[in-house]
């Protein structure tokens, strides 16, 4: 079996799910080192791109990832919005026409989403930003052959767990300085929840 | 247009509404465009205001963009990218009101691009109190 | 009050009113005050809207005030001279808008005032973006 | 013969009077080195203050003098607002309760304007503010037992058009740098018509 649209649209429909349990959660996470949207702007992208999908047709993983990243990049709001979907495009023009996405393939398309990352954010590792939780994720995802799903969601868990101990470098938490250690990185924990899902996903086919 | 061209993007619409009103008062012949707010006019940026600001006062004579928070600078290099010929178009580290305010006095007197970024950032070493 | 009191003063009402609402976004708990505009909401500041908006949010902790262009100084040292303890209000010399960003945040983890304007003031040398 | 509080009065209406007649050129001004607004704002804090003095009755030029300082403390707007709001109440406050003012009591008084303009806008000689033309102003006034009106009205006239020549140091034209060169400063236009309308005044009641 392999990765194809509909695990695509399954992923990103069970993440708006998620996104929507979890909203105070990630609000609450952004409240102590931020300015307290992150669980709206999450809730809020994912509901328009759940709108989105459940009129659209599309026909490869790459066409429905560019999308979704277009929805993403003008319905999240805040930082997180283009960082998101960024993600997104890159990993939709990676994919090209393909109907069958291996996970090599996947993981390749998920590298450009980090580059993309990389790109638009200038983060660092240990910057406290999702950052650390995508970095090791790709990682992980790159160098096993056959993916243990339940070692990559420990993996992702581990890791925005991890932002805890930082200082924040990068995006509002920054100005907290030493204050910002102690709390979990909100957009962490979105990507946590993200790489999850996917994760769930690619059990189910097998992957 | 014979001026530079100034873009205020702000997470706030009201922010960078009130400022052009200021900075109108300056030199009408600088041309002055805001992106404030999310696609709802809600508190945050959207690239898609950013970039059509961008266009709105475009000239080969230059653009340059001043911002508020790191997340607007995101949407405004994202936009930059979505725009095809970026030559002309320069984004100031500087403090956005402050840095607004040279900004269009140097358009105003005809200044170059290069001149009215530099004028700009020149505004973080600006003392606004002497005691 | 437990919090650094926030001021903000701008030759524009609309201008203050967008970064109050950007800035009641990060902590609630900080009494933040606008004073924006003439008597008549026209483009320039006003003594007494400041005054009163320093009392607004006046406290022993603290209140730190932000202003856009030196004549809205004029007028907020000219408020200063007409309120009788002035010992616990200072005027920060750093940009409006990222100045008060960073004043919020220090206020809101309980910053002392001399806190509370050493970060405002500290945002002259931030680097908002890294090239 | 002396000045009283209706010589006050007097210098202040014939103010207006010039305010609004010269609206246009000092906002003219200001266009080329500042917001164009010096006109509007003196006309419409001069506009303010004939409609107080045309219903309130004073009884000393210290009292005048306080009240004229706070309505265009509050109705002048911009940087000239509160300073010349506070000349006038410096003003006032130096000459308590005299009901006829001597020439050297009025240049004592003046001279604590002067003080009031320094404290306030914190500039220097040659920053090209008014202060250009207040420093000499006094100066001569004090320097003078017997003042030559028309020498004053020379000087200050002087003055004003000196400013031309300089690099503005203060105020919003010293965001042009040395490009402010070439234009009289607004301020200093307003304040020469000032002491033109106040040596009228004097020579008027022979001080
Ligand atoms: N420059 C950056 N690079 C990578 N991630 C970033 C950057 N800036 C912010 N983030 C991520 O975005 C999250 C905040 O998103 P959100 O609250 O939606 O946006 P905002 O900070 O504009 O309100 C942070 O927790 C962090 O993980
Ligand atoms: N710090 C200062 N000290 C003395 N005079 C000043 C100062 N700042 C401005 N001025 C005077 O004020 C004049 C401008 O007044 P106005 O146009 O009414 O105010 P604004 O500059 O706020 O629009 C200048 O021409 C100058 O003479
Ligand atoms: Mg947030
Ligand atoms: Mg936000
Ligand atoms: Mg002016
Ligand atoms: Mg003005």
């Amino acid at each position: 079996m392999a990765f194809t649209v509909d695990e695509a649209k399954l992923w990103l429909i069970n993440l708006n799910k998620i996104y929507q349990q979890e909203k105070m959660y990630l609000s609450e996470l952004d409240q102590a080192i931020g300015d307290g949207d992150h669980g709206i702007n999450m809730a809020r992208g994912f509901n328009e791109l759940n709108k989105k999908l459940e009129t659209a047709e599309y026909h490869t993983t790459a066409d429905l990832f560019k999308d979704a990243g277009m929805v993403l990049l003008s319905k999240v709001g805040g930082a997180s919005g283009p960082l998101y979907g960024t993600a997104f495009i890159k990993a939709g023009g990676a994919l090209k026409d393909k109907e069958e996405v291996t996970k090599e393939e996947l993981a390749a398309a998920l590298f450009e989403s980090l580059e993309g990352l990389k790109l638009r954010g200038k983060a660092r590792l240990e910057d406290k930003t999702m950052l650390d939780v995508w970095i090791p994720a790709i990682e992980f995802l790159q160098n096993h052959p056959k993916v243990d799903w339940d070692e990559f969601k420990k993996l992702v868990k581990e890791k925005m767990e991890g932002t805890k101990k930082l200082e924040a470098k990068k995006g509002r938490a920054s100005y907290l300085g030493i204050r910002s250690v102690g709390h979990i990185d909100p957009g962490a924990a979105s990507s946590y929840l993200l790489f999850v899902e996917l994760a769930r996903v690619c059990e189910g086919v097998g992957l | 247009m014979t001026n530079v061209g100034i873009v205020l993007v702000s997470h706030s619409l009201e922010l960078v509404k009130g400022l052009e009103e200021l900075l109108n008062q300056i030199k009408q012949s600088v041309p002055i465009a805001i992106a404030g707010g999310t696609d709802e006019n809600e508190i945050g940026t959207d690239v898609f205001k950013i970039k059509q600001a961008i266009q709105s006062v475009y000239s080969e004579k230059g653009v340059a963009v001043l911002f508020d928070l790191g997340s607007a600078l995101i949407n405004a290099e994202l936009a930059l990218e979505m725009l095809d010929d970026t030559k002309y178009i320069k984004i100031a580290d500087a403090p956005l009101v402050e840095g607004a305010y040279a900004a269009v006095v140097q358009s105003g007197i005809g200044g170059t691009l290069v001149e009215v970024i530099g004028s700009a950032e020149e505004t973080k070493n600006l003392q606004k109190i002497i005691r």
